[in-house]
């Protein structure tokens, strides 16, 4: 980007020439005097290849019909360059639309002695799915604006009587519940090396019944939480569970002084560097 | 049945399927040991029923499925404040995807990719069949025999849509430049997609 | 803001919440920016609502926890057959995301997301907690603060545990009767593939 001299100067500076993160773009980062991670974000907001080329030709005001290939190929591989060097993972798709560009640039080098009828513009096919691409990029902005549910309509429902025929709820047994959990661990791949252990099950459910504990009351005496009628084990259970919860950043101690009883609470919002 | 007993079973009924009730499913359930009820009873309860929600923040709709009640549109944020999570948002790739099975249905995975430029991820192929909005309907007599994808009742209905005609309009394809030219009409021989044939298959389910 | 667009508001919270709302929830729901509404009016606004549904099939109750609609005792048996023609069963992605949940507790929605490699619907984790097996027990000390999940009392309760020790472990599997081929079936949730009828479409594209 940094010394490529602008396809056209002219453009209209308000308009969104495109959609970064539902953020409408109006101006691009000029050069490469902008932070590497604004940069990343923008540059992986693109879809592909084909989103890229519609993004600069729309950024360059040019005439899909008519592009400089000269002009927005340079332009594209300075874009792949860029990836490149902030390596970031870069799609084979653009280093296979790299060389049709890099190819088209030459066809259209090419003297052409006697234009005949049927000879094609080398820069028809790529046009071609510029097009398409476009109609659909557009195709989903619009399906996106529909009203739908969850967000833009919720379906009304009222409850069903409560005695006799009422409305019955799906039953699940153990089972299912089992084979749902090694079905999934199964695809996750992490079945293999991953029992789960008695122990920490029931060091899981301590941590959801402390944490439950102190959302609801908030601060908390840590000595509260351990029932000694539970003896030993019990007590290891829930010490367990605490220091799980604070290595999980889902609460953490708090102690006013030294010696000062220690209290816990749920995890705050940490100022942020 | 007086009529409005009829209306208030459909209205009951409405309520809690928890999905929209096709006029079918209505005549069933409104069919007495006796008697039946016609079709026509039934349509007229349910524009009695419409014209109820006149006023309301209601309103009776009717979708791909059948009929529901469901928010007005202008009352969905304040009731979106009922739950602490916001709706969900669909990424663009999700977006993109979902757009060309719904226009260019029955399709493969590869055609997606290949007009939108990029491969799609399993997890979106996933994710859109798991919200029961696309579906696989067959496969594709080439060597692999690579799935082929449509959309379903269920994507209709929760888009507000009765069929899939309802969809917006592709855009045209601008004219090309001279040279192009004959690639435009190849295009143009292609009838503006209205997969309402397909629509037969999926309606099928 | 009017008194029926107040009515309007309530309504429509009441019918899709999901859950019965209080008194003290409604204010707040209907607090506007500028100003809040009065416990009064909103009384009101419920006695009309009450009063609306003297000739319908649903009626406002007031219960333990708040106000919710429900379909008139009478009509229930004609609402039955709505059950009988498909009784409701859980998809897999549910099934799946409760698993999590309760093996992997206390574990937020994007954690669920990364283990199963697609997005959780928020209709899935509405309905695990409107059925009160799933709740909200915290919140995760990262950006965003998401929720964190874990199950409930009425959980072990509905699989008979008296504790989360009491699930099996994986290991168990193994002694399940259940065959490991039944397990791909799931897979079979995908409709059945019509091989005659999809490939007239197929063909004629």
């Amino acid at each position: 980007m940094s010394n490529a001299a602008p396809l056209i100067p002219a453009q209209d500076p308000d308009t969104p020439f495109a959609i970064v993160r539902g953020e409408p773009l109006t101006e691009l980062p000029a050069d490469l005097y902008i932070p590497p991670g604004a940069l990343q974000v923008f540059l992986e907001a693109f879809e592909g290849p084909l989103d890229l080329l519609l993004y600069l030709i729309k950024r360059h005001n040019l005439d899909i019909l008519d592009i400089p290939i000269a002009a927005i190929t340079r332009q594209y591989m300075e874009y792949v360059e860029l990836m490149r060097e902030l390596q970031l993972e870069l799609a084979a798709e653009y280093l296979v639309m790299a060389a049709m560009l890099t190819e088209i640039k030459s066809r259209m080098l090419l003297p052409k002695p006697v234009k005949s009828q049927d000879e094609e513009d080398p820069r028809a096919e790529l046009v071609r799915r510029l097009q398409e691409y476009e109609r659909f990029r557009q195709a989903a902005e619009d399906i996106d604006a529909l009203p739908r549910l969850e967000r833009d309509t919720f379906l009304a429902r009222a409850l069903s009587p409560e005695v006799g025929a009422s409305k019955p709820l799906p039953q699940v047994s153990v089972q299912d519940v089992l084979l749902a959990f090694k079905d999934v661990l199964r695809r996750a791949e992490m079945f293999s090396h991953h029992h789960v252990q008695r122990e920490s099950l029931s060091v899981r459910e301590r941590m959801s019944m402390v944490l439950a504990k102190l959302t609801a009351h908030g601060f908390t005496e840590f000595t509260a939480c351990f029932a000694l009628h539970e003896g030993r084990a019990g007590v290891t259970v829930t010490l367990l569970a605490v220091l799980e919860l604070i290595k999980e950043r889902l609460i953490e101690l708090v102690q006013a002084a030294p010696f000062a009883p220690i209290y816990m609470r749920p995890a705050q919002d940490n100022v942020e560097i | 049945m007086e009529r409005s007993q009829l209306k208030n079973i459909i209205e009951a009924a409405l309520l809690t399927a928890g999905r929209p009730l096709s006029l079918e499913q209505l005549v069933q359930l409104v069919a007495d040991e006796q008697r039946s009820c016609s079709r026509g009873a039934i349509r007229k309860a349910l524009e009695s029923l419409e014209a109820d929600c006149a006023e309301r923040g209601i309103e009776l709709k009717y979708v791909a499925s059948g009929y529901r009640f469901q928010v007005r549109q202008e009352l969905a944020p304040r009731i979106a404040r009922l739950w602490e999570e916001r709706p969900p948002r669909y990424s663009r790739a999700l977006l993109e995807t979902l757009a060309l099975i719904a226009y260019r249905q029955p399709i493969t995975r590869g055609e997606i990719e290949t007009i939108r430029g990029v491969s799609v991820s399993t997890s979106i192929m996933k994710t859109l069949q798991e919200r029961e909005w696309v579906r696989v309907i067959g496969h594709r007599d080439v060597p692999g025999r690579p799935a082929v994808y449509g959309t379903t009742r269920q994507f209709l209905d929760y888009f507000n849509l009765r069929s899939l005609d309802e969809l917006p309009a592709l855009t045209e394809l601008v004219g090309l430049a001279r040279p192009q030219r004959q690639l435009d009409l190849g295009h143009a021989d292609e009838p503006r997609h209205r997969p309402d044939a397909v629509g037969a298959v999926v309606d099928g389910h």
